[in-house]
């Protein structure tokens, strides 16, 4: 059985100007334990996906969401705001693409880190969520983690943000991590620190993963399951051996070959658009 | 010659009584024409010195020189539009209350390039140029999608047609395609006008496929510096090494490569 | 017009317009459709003093036998035009202070809220009076005073704001790309600060209409007969709570102008919030 | 212990020297006593501090009264008068012009002989308004040459009443003194607090309320009606004033008398009086008779009330040398006085009814008494209420229209006519009551020609009052004092809880 | 914490010298006034040379800048003076009334910002629903009317038809308190005097609703009007996916980012009261330094407009200052600004 489960979810935006289509009906399973990747096309409504899982979207007059999500068995779409809230922060919870901007700029690290850590546990002290703060920042390869807990994060560095974001949505050990684009602003040491991190979650804790990423190379290292977004729809899905050894759609493809290589081949040149990648999409067999 | 030199400069903030040394004793020299990566750790102060170089504030100590002299704290606007800025984060660098077009705008009306009536189709144009549809231009930031927004933030830093580009993690929340579009522009740009590129980044992989030089911080110190290849092929430091053996790669023929350019000096 | 139409569909703004739509239309017409049109000029009728509402006079008389129902048609007249001019003259240099001090900082900052700073000290009383001592007690030099005491309020509100605004990556970008001064100012940091600015324009309507009433207690300002609606509502509370009429109706004309204006500036503000 | 609330719209002042207005009579009259006092519900004056007095010329000896004490504990005598004057007179303030030119003697203890510059037939009424200071309680504590800041916040006199606290702003409040030399009634309030600037709303709701006993008479007509309504009894002064719209007859057009006429008879006395009607048979005002209020020397009778003529009026216009078309009349009012208003009012639309046009100006209190000291900038009319002080038309009218007083706040005529002055001197100087009746007789006569001044009405305090006191002074015409502010003597009222 | 303390400092130096500048304008000011102060000190039948001889001693005749000399002189020995208002030293004059006016707008202060802030939250995290609704309507209402009008109303209600309040001074008549700091709240318990405490409070309760009144409103609006600009923001996005409650939200991680523009007014309002509540004052009787400050520039009296009006000046700085700091505190953007000054 799925933990997270999507089936004909579409999505668009009224605005002044007219409606802006997202997303076309797309599908996607999650199991627990299991980490799915999403790749695709910057735009293509990776992010939005994700928000309307946490039912952040739903809460915007503007946008008009169709098909069903469901969440450990449970439509998502009877949901009032309380039951969405309590999932949160608990269930679920995300890291945030754009972390600089989505920590507040008025409080210090430590007093948002607490609110996460007492979600889980209203009651803890400060000095307990010091403590647990303290210790999943360490895991995150924060060289200063007392100064960063007392520093506003317009005082840290990008990557330390994104680092901030992980470790609180490690904290409370979810069972749906969505982890929008969590690597973008580390070095590839410390990435590989945070996606063991990710990964012991899943092991221990029987814990899915929703990746979004760019980096296909960290997709094919991290990801069980790898599904392809182009312009809202779902163009390829499978296992993560299948897609990076046979991709099929022409998108796909495309994708692969942009890949920068770090032997340094040069930048290919291969256009975005093209009408093969408007094709059906292909799912590839076996995975979950 | 050389465009850019930053010469023993040293930065240091205060943090509740502490100090927190971003940047400690850092000088280079950026040559015209060429593009140098700057890679490292997180937070070892690589976009404290985009910061510098742009002159959003001074160092606590030493100097960066453009085209021989030491930049003034307080730049007049034709300094300015030679040094341009590509931020890492691209939601706070737009006006939430401003489109998305008129932040491209911007420059173009500073600098009077082209005709009043052709500004549109210019903004247009400098959105195209980085893969985005000219309908985007009416919208807030808000409704952009993050890798939208980045090359929203390219877009404008190259309108003004300057001479040195400071890009900061320009293309990290772009997909691979459009990322090579943009990097290709880029080079392009470079080698039609003679552009000059700081780019800051955690992609070796752009780094190897862009970068004529490179260089290496750590804890606010430079590491290594010198021609990508010759980083690549043949890193000094422990640390360097580290950092490309680490790098994932999407087929099983590169990981032997990676192995083998990591392992070069054990 | 595509911000009139935003307006138009959201029912509280559409009711907002609709309210200073019959403050405005009564000014406007007041000599033709107010039940007793020469009750703003020299006329008395002491037979007919302090009567309460009735079909003759539908918000009674004052005491002077006037119909208050006229009077405070020919109130908005005057209100309004103290508002509008007012805040049209004291917004723009409020907010033009307060752009520069708190962007440029330094020593301009410390100059231009300094100046504030007496402004804002002095209280507008004695302002007012030592005006009143130089100059003839008209409207303009009513609004003038009224002015004066207003504008450090707006540069104080705006300082504040853009103070913290500086500190934002696009202002950081756009001075990278090289944006003069006045285009960071107006065209960046200012409509980041047009929410509070409107919400207090529209908050100060009533405001204004009140404080010119306490200048006309003290000479300055429109004169008798003329109809002023703070004044009225002003005078008639010595008569509360037997001569209630006095003084409650003309505060409900200021209540529903204000309200309306402000359900308008509501309005107003997604409405540009949405253009952008 | 009982305790009589009342309030004044000034603030009150309690040094002697000073004093002026109604707030601070109502402090004198009972902190303070004088060498005489009117007689209740008659014309004269009889004894008070003094036994007796005599005159020859302008030499005036009085006796005064054995064993009175101040309330500090000394004995009253001739030298704290003496002191009294003199301090009044080189302070200059409140009163004291009624003194100028008088010097005072203690001839011994018990006898102080004033001599005065001329005769003056008024002079035993400003006795009235001369407190006598307690000298040897000023001299030991004063911090200043005339103990100003000791008697601005104590009292040092020989009344019935002593301050127990005084603050400016708020109240003053005073407690009976039980070794006044006439002794006071059981029935008198033990405590008075005499409140400051209370709103109109305000009494209104304290005394609905009971906690508050008299009000002021500055509250509005229809305030005062809808407290008498609601069962508050309402006392009355007959006052020695009136109440005159003033003009400023060296500004064109009123400096034509025929102008000036044509004013006066178009203003509408009836609709004025209508205006200040509290109930059917109280009213702070009765019908103008003329230039002399009702019961004074020289008054017009009762038959002779003034009404508007409107035929008379254009008759006037007629006459008159300019065109009104030409000027836009200038009617001020005090803003502090709201009532002014309404009569400012009544009369732009009198005179519209004529065509002519007027404009209202509404002037603070201080800023009118700048203007009136320069013809130019004072108004066309200025409203004003004037009263004798001493309750002698001598101190009603030479302050008016004597020639030699012009731009003061009560001369806004600028009245320069020596008929007038003669009669002014003539009323001042007469050794005879009927030489005064004949006096200000001629001078009535000759103001009406001269139409400097509209006559409003004849002015009469109203004051609401709760059920909880009695003032016989303010109620009983035959105990009526004929002097503003005695009616308010504690000692002489009632409490009756 | 350090940055604080660097602000204060200059802002405290700066103040003292905006200080002198007020008390110079106010001097000139003062004597712009229409109406002889003399002549409006001695009443209106002193004769010429009394006039003469009580300018002399006021310097009067002097040129302006030597009268100031002379005034400030006398400030520095701490005399501002006699009024001639109330025939006593401006200086007593000002410890009497200070503390009544103090009492009431720091009250009338808390009220606007426990309900003002409180509604304003309320509003915003139910935008467009009904309590956003209600209280939009409610902060209009209390908006549209000046405080001297609501003085007389709640007067009205409170008094006269309910009467659960009493509508007139500080104090009733039966207690005597020995006045030592001047706020009856602090002597009563100096003097140990509960039931007059109570008193106290019953009789400050009206009046400082009445000035606040219109001052809950502005903030009400001003809180809701940036809050929902706040909650556009990424950050609030984030506390939401995490599930933070949404009144917490609202209470802290909303409210804080958008508090400034209402805490700026809030300050002003606060400072301006101090001399705008006049009318209030007068409605309830209530002896503060408002209707003194009111009184005395009605009567020219210039030692008292000077002295008052200083005092006013000097709050207005003060609240200034504590905004500020408060700013700074609220946005720790501007206190650890890193930018160079453009
Ligand atoms: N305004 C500031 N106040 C205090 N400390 C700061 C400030 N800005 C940056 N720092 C500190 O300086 C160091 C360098 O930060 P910087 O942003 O330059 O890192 P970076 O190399 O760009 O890292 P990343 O790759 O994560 O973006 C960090 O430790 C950061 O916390
Ligand atoms: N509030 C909004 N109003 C209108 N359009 C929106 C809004 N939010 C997002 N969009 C549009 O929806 C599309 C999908 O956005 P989304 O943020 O999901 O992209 P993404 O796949 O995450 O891209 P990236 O990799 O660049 O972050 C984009 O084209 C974006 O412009
Ligand atoms: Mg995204
Ligand atoms: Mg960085």
């Amino acid at each position: 059985m799925s933990l997270l489960s999507i089936r004909d979810l579409s999505l668009s935006f009224r605005g002044i100007h007219g409606v802006t289509e997202v997303l076309h009906g797309i599908a996607l399973d999650i199991a627990p334990g299991e980490k799915v990747a999403l790749v695709g096309e910057s735009g293509s409504g990776k992010s939005v996906t994700a928000r309307i899982v946490l039912g952040l979207l739903q809460e915007l007059a503007a946008a008009r969401i169709d098909g069903e999500v469901r969440f450990g068995g449970e439509d998502m779409r009877g949901f009032s705001r309380q039951q969405f809230a309590a999932n949160r922060g608990t269930e679920i919870s995300m890291i945030f693409q754009d972390p600089t901007s989505s920590l507040n700029p008025t409080f210090i690290i430590e007093r948002q880190f607490a609110e996460v850590i007492r979600r889980r546990n209203p009651g803890a002290s400060r000095e307990d969520c010091l403590r647990i703060a303290g210790e999943a920042l360490a895991e995150t390869a924060i060289p200063d983690v007392e100064r960063v807990l007392a520093s506003y994060p317009f005082q840290l560095s990008g990557g330390m943000n994104q680092r901030v974001m992980i470790a609180m949505a490690l904290v409370n050990k979810p069972k749906l991590l969505i982890a929008d684009e969590p690597g973008t602003a580390l070095d590839v040491t410390v990435q590989a620190q945070t996606l063991q991190l990710m990964r012991q979650l899943t092991d221990e804790h029987q814990a899915a993963v929703f990746f979004i990423s760019h980096n296909l190379g960290v997709v094919r290292e991290f990801a069980d399951r790898v599904y392809v977004i182009y312009r809202g729809r779902i163009v390829e899905d499978g296992p993560t051996e299948a897609i990076f050894a046979d991709p099929r759609h022409a998108y796909t493809r495309a994708l692969m070959a942009a890949v920068p290589r770090i032997t340094g081949m040069g930048l290919p040149d291969i256009p975005e658009r093209s009408d093969s990648f408007d094709a059906p999409q292909i799912s590839h067999e076996g995975g979950s | 010659m050389t465009l850019l030199a930053l010469k023993n400069v040293t930065k240091t903030f205060r943090v509740n009584q502490r100090e927190v040394h971003a940047v400690r004793d850092v000088s280079f020299d950026v040559r015209e024409g060429e593009c140098l990566a700057i890679v490292g750790e997180s937070g070892s102060g690589k976009t404290t010195l985009a910061n510098m170089i742009l002159g959003l504030f001074g160092a606590t100590s030493g100097e960066i020189h453009f085209r021989d002299s030491a930049l003034p704290a307080r730049r007049p606007t034709e300094l300015r539009r030679q040094i341009q800025f590509v931020q890492q984060n691209p939601l706070s660098a737009l006006n939430a209350k401003r489109s998305v077009g008129a932040s491209v705008r911007l420059g173009l009306e500073t600098y009077r390039i082209g005709e009043r009536a052709a500004r549109k189709a210019a903004v247009e144009a400098a959105l195209e140029a980085v893969g985005l549809e000219p309908e985007l231009a009416r919208r807030p930031p808000g409704a952009l999608s993050g890798g939208q927004r980045q090359r929203v933030g390219i877009a404008r830093a190259l309108a003004v047609e300057p001479s040195l580009v400071v890009l900061d993690e320009p293309t990290s929340a772009l997909d691979v395609l459009v990322q090579a579009r943009v990097l290709r522009l880029l080079n392009e740009l470079r080698a039609a006008k003679k552009l000059t590129y700081v780019f800051i980044t955690h992609d070796l992989a752009v780094v190897r496929n862009i970068a004529d030089r490179c260089v290496v911080l750590k804890e606010g110190q430079i590491v290594e510096m010198g021609e990508t290849t010759a980083i690549f092929d043949d890193p000094q430091h422990d640390y360097t090494r580290n950092l490309i053996r680490a790098v994932p790669v999407v087929d099983q023929t590169e990981v032997q490569l990676r192995d083998k350019l990591g392992r070069a000096n054990d | 017009m595509r911000a009139l139409r935003i307006i138009v569909r959201n029912p509280m703004s559409l009711l907002g317009l609709i309210l200073v739509g019959i403050v405005v239309l009564s000014a406007l017409l007041a000599p033709w459709i107010a039940p007793y049109p020469d009750h703003n000029g020299a006329v008395v009728d002491f037979l007919n003093n302090n009567r309460a509402p009735s079909l003759k006079n539908l918000m009674g008389t004052d005491l002077v036998g006037r119909d208050i129902l006229s009077r405070i048609m020919y109130g908005y007249q005057i209100s309004l035009v103290l508002g509008v001019i007012v805040l049209a003259i004291a917004t723009p240099i409020g907010t033009l202070f307060g752009l520069i001090a708190g962007y440029r900082g330094g020593w301009v900052e410390i100059v231009l809220m300094r100046i504030v700073d007496i402004f804002l000290s002095i209280p507008p009383l004695v302002l007012a009076i030592a005006m009143m001592g130089v100059l003839e007690p008209t409207l303009t030099n009513a609004m003038l005073a009224v002015t004066l005491m207003w504008w450090p309020w707006y540069a104080r509100l705006v300082y504040s704001i853009a103070r913290g605004e500086r500190e934002e990556g696009y202002v950081v970008a756009a001075e990278v790309i090289g944006a003069s001064t006045w285009h960071i100012i107006f065209r960046e940091i200012l409509p980041n600060c047009l929410p509070a600015i409107i919400t207090k324009m529209t908050l100060d309507m009533g405001f204004v209409i009140i404080i010119a009433s306490s200048l006309s207690f003290l000479g300055l300002g429109v004169q008798p007969p003329t109809p002023d609606l703070g004044s009225m509502v002003a005078e008639g509370a010595r008569y509360l709570p037997d001569s209630w009429w006095l003084t409650v109706f003309p505060g409900l004309s200021i209540l529903v102008a204000v309200f309306g204006f402000n359900l308008l500036g509501d309005g107003l503000r997604e409405a540009l919030e949405v253009q952008s | 212990e009982t305790v009589l609330r009342l309030d004044e719209v000034a603030v009150g002042e309690l040094d002697p020297a000073k004093a002026s207005d109604y707030a601070d009579s109502i402090l004198m009259f009972n902190v303070y006593d004088t060498l005489v006092l009117p007689n209740q519900g008659g014309p004269g004056h009889s004894g008070h501090l003094a036994e007796s007095w005599s005159s020859e010329g302008a030499t005036f000896t009085f006796n005064l009264r054995d064993g009175v004490s101040f309330q500090s504990g000394n004995t009253m005598t001739a030298k704290d008068v003496v002191y009294s004057l003199d301090r009044a007179q080189a302070l200059g303030s409140g009163l004291s012009y009624l003194f100028a030119g008088v010097s005072a003697e203690a001839i011994d203890d018990s006898t102080v002989q004033f001599t005065l510059g001329a005769p003056n037939a008024a002079f035993v009424a400003s006795m009235v308004r001369l407190p006598i200071v307690d000298m040897a309680y000023v001299e030991a504590n004063k911090s200043d040459e005339w103990g100003e800041s000791l008697l601005s916040g104590t009292s040092a006199g020989t009344g019935a009443y002593s301050v127990v606290n005084h603050n400016p702003q708020e109240e003053t409040v005073m407690a009976k003194w039980d070794d006044y030399f006439l002794g006071v009634a059981d029935a008198a309030p033990d405590t008075v607090r005499l409140r400051y600037g209370l709103e109109a709303a305000t009494v209104r709701t304290l005394i609905a309320q009971g906690e508050h006993d008299i009000a002021s008479q500055w509250l509005p007509p229809e305030v005062i009606k809808a407290l008498s309504d609601n069962g508050a009894q309402l006392l009355t002064e007959t006052g020695t004033g009136a109440f005159y719209f003033k003009m400023n007859t060296t500004k064109a057009p009123l400096d034509d008398v025929n102008c000036r006429r044509a004013l006066a008879s178009a203003f509408d006395y009836a609709t004025a009086i209508r205006m200040i009607a509290i109930t059917d048979d109280v009213s702070a005002g009765s019908p103008s008779t003329g230039a002399i209020p009702v019961g004074m020397f020289g008054a017009n009778g009762t038959n002779m009330v003034q009404a508007q003529d409107m035929d008379a009026a254009k008759a006037h216009m007629a006459a008159c040398s300019y065109d009104f078309a030409d000027y836009d009349i200038e009617v001020s009012w005090i803003a502090e006085v709201p009532l002014e208003e309404r009569f400012a009012l009544l009369m732009q639309s009198n005179f519209a009814q004529l065509g002519i046009k007027s404009h209202i100006k509404k002037l603070p209190w201080a800023l009118f008494a700048e203007q009136v000291s320069s013809p130019e900038n004072t108004p066309h009319i200025s409203q004003l209420f004037v009263n004798a002080v001493t309750g002698d038309p001598d101190t009603l009218l030479y302050g008016m229209y004597h020639s030699s007083n012009p731009g003061t706040w009560q001369s806004p005529e600028y009245l320069n006519d020596a008929e007038v002055d003669a009669f002014l001197e003539a009323g001042r100087a007469a050794g005879s009551e009927a030489g005064r009746q004949e006096a200000y007789a001629g001078l009535n006569a000759r103001l009406m020609d001269l139409a400097a001044t509209i006559y409003g009405f004849d002015r009469q305090s109203v004051f609401a009052a709760s059920n909880r006191v009695r003032v016989p002074a303010m109620t009983d015409p035959s105990m009526a004092f004929g002097l503003d502010g005695l009616g308010f003597s504690f000692r002489l009222m009632e409490m009756t809880e | 914490m350090s940055q604080l303390v660097g602000i204060l400092v200059r802002r405290i130096g700066i103040s003292v010298v905006v200080l002198i500048g007020v008390s110079m304008l106010i001097f000139a000011i003062a004597r712009i006034i229409p109406g002889d102060p003399a002549r409006i000190a001695l009443g209106p039948n002193a004769t010429a040379e009394q006039i003469a001889k009580l300018r002399g001693e006021m310097h009067l005749d002097e040129n302006i800048v030597i009268q100031y000399g002379f005034f400030i002189k006398d400030l520095v020995s701490g005399d501002l003076g006699t009024s001639l208002y109330t025939n006593r030293p401006v200086t007593l004059d000002i410890a009497q009334f200070l503390p009544a006016t103090l009492e009431l707008v720091f009250l009338a202060g808390v009220i606007m910002v426990g309900l003002g802030l409180p509604l304003g939250i309320l509003a915003a995290r139910f935008r467009n629903k009904w309590p956003d609704h209600l209280v939009r309507a409610l902060a209009l209402l209390t908006v549209s009317a000046p405080s001297f009008v609501w003085a007389v109303i709640l007067m009205l209600l409170c008094a006269y038809y309910l009467p659960l309040f009493p509508i007139a001074g500080r104090l009733s008549d039966i207690y005597e308190i020995e006045r030592v700091t001047g706020f009856l709240t602090i002597d009563t318990l100096i003097a140990g005097n509960v039931a007059a405490f109570l008193d106290v409070w019953h009789h400050l309760i009206l009046p400082a609703v009445a000035l606040a009144l219109s001052g809950i409103g502005q903030a009400a609006r001003l809180t809701r009007a940036n809050m929902v600009e706040t909650y556009e923001k990424p950050y609030i996005e984030m506390a939401q996916a995490y599930g933070f409650f949404p009144h917490r939200i609202a209470r802290i991680y909303a409210f804080k980012p958008s508090l400034i523009p209402s805490l700026t007014i809030i300050g002003l309002d606060f400072a301006a009261m101090l001399g705008n509540a006049f009318l209030v004052e007068a409605v309830f009787a209530w002896p503060g330094l408002s209707r003194y400050g009111v009184n005395v520039i009605l009567r020219k009296d210039l030692n008292a407009i000077m002295g008052t009006v200083l005092i006013i000046a000097l709050t207005f700085l003060i609240v200034n200052i504590i905004v500020d700091l408060l700013i700074a505190v609220l946005n720790p953007r501007i206190r650890h600004s890193t930018r160079v000054q453009s």
